[in-house]
């Protein structure tokens, strides 16, 4: 019987390198992993590369892991947020990497990684600081920036439901960019507020399916708290 | 901005009034992302009887007025981090869905604010050299380069004067060309070949007493 | 009020242009919008390109379309069929063009077209005929194919429900390539099942958003037919 | 393939046979397309316990057995256009999510049918200079090229004894180099730097008479 449901936090972490890439879903509050973060600060992977949309709020989750001394590099569309005190702070000492990114880009390039895709062109940042570096082209007379993949080689995830072959749904704005980094990484452990048994998810509302599942948590955490 | 530095008199728009004012060239059946800041308040001043779908970059289509404060879904918000509602008729999608209605052109229109337009369409509007921050840009880029049509909606000038109307961006630019329309407190400009024209301007406010206040030509 | 409901095929095929690119959804019998072909057979447009998985079976539909002498060019991957008559004694004839691309290159074309990405690289038919002509790229010491955005004039979708904004949902096998040829074309015309009030699909299950429909037309006509 | 053309006493493995023994070698938990014509039947040899996840080009994961006559569904197909069930945990998505999981490297594996396999992994199976008919290729490209493993089920030689195990490919190659392993009606053969390496045989079969009807080294 396939069962990708685990029982701990250190079942859900266990194997995640030194030196890994972790995509970390959420956008604002809403549909972040923010226990299975907790998991990973506890434990223990360092030298890694984050790409998630904001670079961490306050002191705790993703904040708390780059104040550890943790995360190399970012790869994220907005470093800022209501308290960004932790990575400003690290980014002005230079001791944290940033590779900022369009938010559309971001999420094709994790796209594109789920898909096969190495590259592709895209209008965005084209003519901008953003583009300094990479291959430029037209297509039709308008000028394109060509974009690579990005892979994760972990992704946090959070789901609304979830069932023991890691078909997942995710709830109103929750979804963000949760299922475009399930589909990037080849180990993707999914933080599931309910679980529900196998055929309870109508097979045409499936948001994620289990293909691109591995590892399932249940944490019935309710719901996010405020920015 | 008030008119108070002003040497004539004139009545430069209120916020709510800048929002009202592009408010009302939104027709019926666009599809319209509105920008952080004050571009968000333009959906205040679309009439719910007039169906505008709007788009924000998490994936949320069809976004109502902001819930009572005992209605609010907390897994409902907007790209602003803000709780907002959704109207019947509206859907979610994941962010790389959310994205392509942006960057395949299926917006008809993105409302984003400013720093800087140029009489080209070049628009800046994600960093400046005065922000030591760490840069951030959000989806600015994918917007502004995407949408069918780029309005942006801003003060005519920084609060010292400068103004924000320019010949050509001196800031690091959003996008090359896109800007479409731009809407001040002072008044509204189409982006032509000839450069900016004049449809609108405040109350009281004479061409010349705009064309002071810009760095570009202006033309009727 | 948005209505994107129309009462006539008349309507629904409004402004089709000789020359148009047309791409046509569905995978065997299933999800294909018969009706719509029917629709455009009267409706007169010439000069065709035609994308679709499939070229036509038997003599009716888009395999009479192609009989009228309508349809300058195929893009499909499988021009077979249990009864392709129509198609391979133009092709024999050399009456017909005919662009062959693998199935799922045929998608992502689509798919690019509708998320504005102009060209991207892939490892199908990398070494083979299909790639011949076609730019060819290494990443990583992998082999690649550049392949382009395939936008349509013209979509012809099958739904299982629809609403007046132009939400619609797909019923099982139904959905194949309808959602990704309704996001490539400028006109997407969707010929559905049922028709169901605003709010009547729930948001988090809506398989196409509206904002990729322009026309939905009331076709009722029950299960698929035999193949 | 019968044994009547043989000189030497051999069974050569039946249909069912082969899908039989190609099944025995997939475990649990694995995402499997499986390509029209004998690599269809290999679903029918894995026991329904043993749970396999198989996957068909346009959009079904999932799927279960043939329905009965009258449980058919007729909105549910596969790719080779067969009504098909689904099971439990089943879901359907549109054709770019579909290849996406074919071309991202998500299936662990793809069974196909092969006009020709060689030694370097190159694989023919879509056109054949004796076809005259409009050339077809599905999905064969996507599935060979993207699948995390590609085996290709098939008969050892054509029905007039002409090896199908080649050293290289004389027909247009649908994926270079990515055939693991090749299951036919007298051999499993992985494909190794080395070339062919033989895991077992029809019974019967002698080493030497396998590679009499083979056209490449074949190794222990």
């Amino acid at each position: 019987m396939i069962n990708k449901i685990v029982q701990s936090m250190a079942d859900a972490m266990a194997g995640i390198q030194d030196g890994s890439v972790v995509l970390i879903g959420g956008f604002g509050a809403v549909g972040q992993p923010n226990a299975l973060v907790d998991g990973l600060i506890e434990q223990g992977a360092r030298d890694l590369t984050v790409a998630v949309n904001n670079a961490g709020v306050g002191r705790v989750g993703l904040a708390r892991l780059m104040d550890l001394g943790r995360v190399r590099r970012v790869i994220c569309s907005f470093p800022r947020s209501s308290d960004p005190v932790v990575f400003e702070s690290l980014y002005r000492a230079g001791k944290i990497e940033l590779e900022l990114v369009p938010q559309g880009t971001l999420a094709e390039r994790m796209h594109a990684a789920g898909a096969g895709i190495p590259a592709f062109f895209t209008k965005t940042a084209a003519g901008t600081l953003l583009a300094a570096g990479k291959e430029i082209r037209e297509f039709e007379g308008e000028t394109y920036v060509m974009e690579k993949a990005l892979h994760g080689d972990v992704a946090l995830v959070e789901a609304w439901q979830a069932d023991r072959w890691g078909n997942l749904t995710y709830k109103q704005s929750g979804r963000n960019f949760n299922p475009v980094m399930a589909m990037a990484s080849r180990l993707t452990i999914v933080q599931s507020q309910h679980m529900v048994e196998l055929g309870d998810i109508p097979p045409e509302n499936v948001h994620t399916p289990g293909i691109f599942v591995d590892r399932v948590l249940h944490v019935p955490y309710g719901d996010p708290s405020g920015f | 901005m008030s008119a108070t530095a002003s040497t004539t008199e004139f009545r430069a728009l209120t916020r709510p009034q800048m929002a009202a004012r592009l408010a009302r060239d939104i027709p019926e059946g666009w599809y319209v992302n509105l920008g952080i800041g004050i571009p968000t308040q333009v959906a205040d001043h679309v009439p719910l009887d007039r169906e505008v779908i709007f788009h924000s970059e998490n994936g949320v289509l069809g976004m109502g007025p902001a819930p009572a404060e005992d209605k609010i879904e907390p897994w409902l918000i907007n790209a602003g981090k803000q709780y907002v509602t959704l109207r019947k008729g509206g859907s979610y999608v994941h962010h790389a869905d959310s994205f392509a209605m942006i960057r395949g052109g299926h917006l008809d229109l993105c409302v984003l604010g400013g720093f800087q337009v140029a009489e080209n369409g070049d628009l800046a509007n994600w960093a400046t050299s005065e922000n030591d921050m760490a840069p951030a840009v959000g989806g600015a880029m994918d917007l502004a380069a995407g949408a069918k049509r780029l309005w942006v909606l801003m003060d005519h000038t920084t609060k010292d004067g400068t103004p924000k109307i320019v010949h050509r961006c001196s800031y690091p630019l959003t996008a090359v060309g896109t800007t479409r329309r731009v809407y001040t407190n002072l008044a509204t400009l189409d982006i032509t070949e000839r450069g900016f024209v004049v449809l609108d301007m405040a109350p009281g406010l004479t061409f010349e007493n705009l064309q002071a206040r810009t760095d570009a030509p202006l033309h009727r």
